[in-house]
């Protein structure tokens, strides 16, 4: 299991803005190991957010995204006490949701 | 008369107009990169590592079972604020002068019962060494914006100092090179990296002030340990031990020159 | 090896049908693969469904002139128009162009940021693919220098 | 369990000055012989950088300090270096500029990640510390730039005798910096094996040739 994201969601009149740092390798499958072994692509492919439980985000991420990735989103019509989940999906399979509120 | 002044004034004004060519895509690269660094402060992933070590700092694990909330990082048992801008610093218990990395593994070893010797051996990034990182990395964080004040009240903590001072100057290896080569002057770059002057206080978070630090080239955390460690093996040098004299010195050499300055640790670095 | 070609062209029918917008979007959205694998900034967004692109000063790209380092390139991309149904980040000269591909609903403001790789220095885009099948772009060049001593 | 009570007294000693803080600080030179202590037992092998690399010559032992050595340690250092550089075999003192940018632009070399130690695997990593040619704008400023290398020293044609001194004096200078300057931050291309003759010659090249980009 991936070590928790850190989300930081701010009121901002109607909206909030999200900052959320993610841990993962993100992996590009173009790197070799220093024994001369490529490194298999390993990286974060689906990342979607919900506010309150119904979802607002979907994004598809390529290889190019970088090492503990950070995005910023701004969701419209949310106000603080409101909750603001995460969640990610690598090529892997592997998953992690994470939730925060909004300040 | 005329002609001449002519001519030699548009050469002179064409020399001034190479000349502030050149400057201009000089500023402009400085430029460039401050502006760059900007962009990537807010949201530094030293955040992540920092959640870490204020997990690993609470949570009962190692032989003993416990915590590390009682660690006398140098303010009391389990003070944490304040604690990064007075380290390294002499302590009673181990009768020597410890740099924060050092000073988590005797409290690792002494309240959690792992073993310290195999910790400083393991590889950086592995391993307890990497929760060695994310426990700097949380201390370091509780000590943002306070002014680096290293204490030189103990004999041992003065000898660190003048120690550390001549390993700073110490030339050696293939490229004769020693810490001073690069970090002795001020207003020096190698290619597009300023180099801080650490022979005297280099300013608010310049150089000592900003590690541990998150470094955007390979994604990783590094402590002063490591930023030491990388140094010397860009120096040509042997592999110096992981919290060794010579990387405890050297620490208070650079913390004592910063004495005022204020700390941006964690940081971003390239 | 026949297995992974299996999933290889099933994942390409599930990609080209998403393309098309026959794929159930409710369903788990399939990885575009087709876009992600796609070599340059016109066979990328073809992958995507998208008619051929103009540059328009309605969608902006903000990201820094320099850049110190390859590996973190701090990139954002907006488009204040009515109707952005995707915004589309790409990086030309990395070896897949497709960097991040951002779906906008009416939940959400039209603009994202985030960091991303790249090779060397190149030019960058932000695509916004309108609902009416529109694809405007902006681009702007961002040099990636060699920091550091290299050694 | 015969136990020898002896270690104890001078462990008492030395807390017992711990908690009075003795005021005599070490002498400088046995604070000099306690920082040579602490090196020694501080690092070790690794890789291909051996311990052995912290034996100091005379140059570097003398400019380990923030003063700089006295003149007459000065003139021996250079006089030493100047004797001990080796000049091109039959006077050829250009090669390939192409091949210098690449030296000049390479870093590695000689580090403990490094496999080989032979000088046609080194870089010289020069533009850490010069700016060279004006394309390459990350470039250092350790050392001077050396735009216009050739061109400012009126280096016209390589090959006449007119040139000869600055030819002599740049690959002195690359061979042994210490032979011009005691206390260089240039490292000793030639004397410490970092580059062979034939790389000299390409970084020769680029800074002389006048077909090399540096002197346009």
């Amino acid at each position: 299991m991936a070590d928790p994201m850190r989300i930081r969601a701010q009121a901002q009149g109607d909206k909030a803005v999200v900052r959320v740092l993610m841990s993962h390798e993100m992996e590009t499958g173009q790197r070799k190991d220093s024994a001369g072994k490529t490194i298999p692509a390993w990286f974060i492919q689906e990342v979607t957010a919900s506010l309150n439980g119904s979802p607002v985000l979907t994004a598809q991420w390529g290889t190019a995204v970088s090492k503990n990735p950070f995005m910023q989103f701004t969701i419209r019509g949310a106000k603080a006490g409101d909750k603001v989940s995460v969640s990610w999906v690598d090529n892997r399979g592997d998953k992690r949701t994470d939730e925060a509120t909004v300040a | 008369m005329r002609r001449g002044l002519l001519v030699r004034s548009g050469a002179w004004a064409m020399a001034t107009l190479l000349a502030g060519a050149a400057a201009q895509a000089q500023k402009n690269t400085a430029d460039g990169i401050a502006e760059y660094r900007k962009m990537l402060e807010d949201g530094n992933p030293a955040d992540l590592f920092e959640a870490k070590g204020e997990a690993l700092w609470k949570q009962k694990r190692g032989p003993k079972n416990a915590s590390l909330e009682s660690c006398d990082l140098g303010k009391g048992p389990g003070v944490v604020k304040g604690a990064f801008v007075e380290l390294p610093r002499y302590f009673a218990d181990t009768a020597k002068v410890q740099d924060l990395e050092s000073r988590l593994v005797s409290c690792m070893q002494a309240l959690q019962g792992f073993d310290g010797a195999a910790i400083a051996g393991t590889p950086f990034g592995r391993g307890e060494q990497d929760n060695v990182t994310a426990l700097a990395t949380y201390v370091a964080a509780a000590s943002r914006g306070l002014r680096f004040s290293l204490p030189q009240g103990h004999p041992e903590e003065r000898r660190l100092y003048e120690v550390g001072k001549r390993v700073f100057y110490f030339r050696g290896g293939p490229y004769d090179f020693s810490c001073a080569s690069c970090h002795g002057e001020d207003g020096k770059r190698i290619r597009l990296q300023d180099l801080p002057n650490l022979t005297k206080n280099p300013g608010d978070g310049v150089g000592f002030a900003a590690w541990p630090a998150y470094r955007v080239s390979n994604g990783q955390m590094w402590g002063m340990q490591l930023r030491l460690n990388d140094c010397y093996r860009q120096q040509r040098f042997p592999y110096p031990g992981f919290g060794s004299e010579v990387t405890v010195a050297l620490g208070v050499y650079m913390g004592v020159n910063a004495k005022g300055a204020e700390s941006i640790a964690p940081a971003i670095k390239r | 090896m026949r297995r992974r070609m299996m999933l290889k062209r099933g994942a390409e029918v599930a990609a080209a049908l998403a393309a098309a917008g026959l794929w159930p979007a409710g369903a788990h959205a399939a990885w575009a693969q087709q876009a992600f694998d796609a070599k340059g900034f016109a066979e990328a967004l073809k992958a995507l469904g998208a008619r051929t692109p103009q540059e328009s000063k309605d969608v902006t790209l903000t990201g820094p002139d320099i850049a110190e380092n390859g590996a973190v390139v701090p990139v954002a991309c907006a488009c204040a128009l009515p109707g952005v149904k995707r915004l589309v980040l790409l990086v030309d000269k990395n070896p897949n162009t497709l960097a991040a591909v951002f779906d906008v609903s009416d939940a959400i403001e039209p603009q994202f940021a985030t960091r991303v790789k790249m090779a060397q220095t190149s030019n960058v885009y932000a695509v916004a693919l309108m609902d009416d099948g529109q694809a405007l772009f902006a681009q702007k060049e961002i040099k990636v220098t060699l920091g550091g001593c290299g050694g | 369990m015969h136990t020898i009570q002896l270690p104890a007294v001078p462990a008492l000693v030395v807390t017992a000055c711990g908690i009075i803080g003795c005021a005599s600080m070490p002498s400088s030179s046995e604070l000099d012989q306690q920082a040579r202590a602490a090196i020694k037992a501080s690092f070790r092998d690794q890789g291909i950088a051996k311990v052995d690399r912290l034996n100091q010559d005379l140059g570097q032992r003398a400019c380990s300090g923030p003063t700089p050595p006295s003149p007459e340690v000065a003139q021996r250092i250079e006089a030493d270096a100047l004797a001990g550089i080796r000049w091109p075999e039959s006077g050829r003192y250009l090669g390939d500029w192409r091949e210098g940018e690449k030296l000049a632009q390479n870093g590695r070399g000689l580090t403990w990640t490094d496999t080989s130690a032979a000088p046609r695997d080194n870089g010289a990593s020069c533009y850490n510390c010069h700016q060279i040619d004006k394309k390459e704008i990350s470039f250092g400023t350790i050392g001077p730039s050396l735009w216009n290398y050739g061109k400012l020293r009126g280096v016209r044609d390589p090959g006449d005798a007119a040139a000869a001194p600055i030819l002599q004096y740049t690959w002195g200078k690359l061979w042994n910096s210490k032979a011009y300057a005691a206390c260089s931050n240039m490292p000793r291309f030639g004397h410490m094996q970092l580059l062979d003759e034939d790389q000299l010659r390409h970084l020769m090249a680029l800074l002389l040739d006048p077909k090399s980009p540096v002197n346009q």
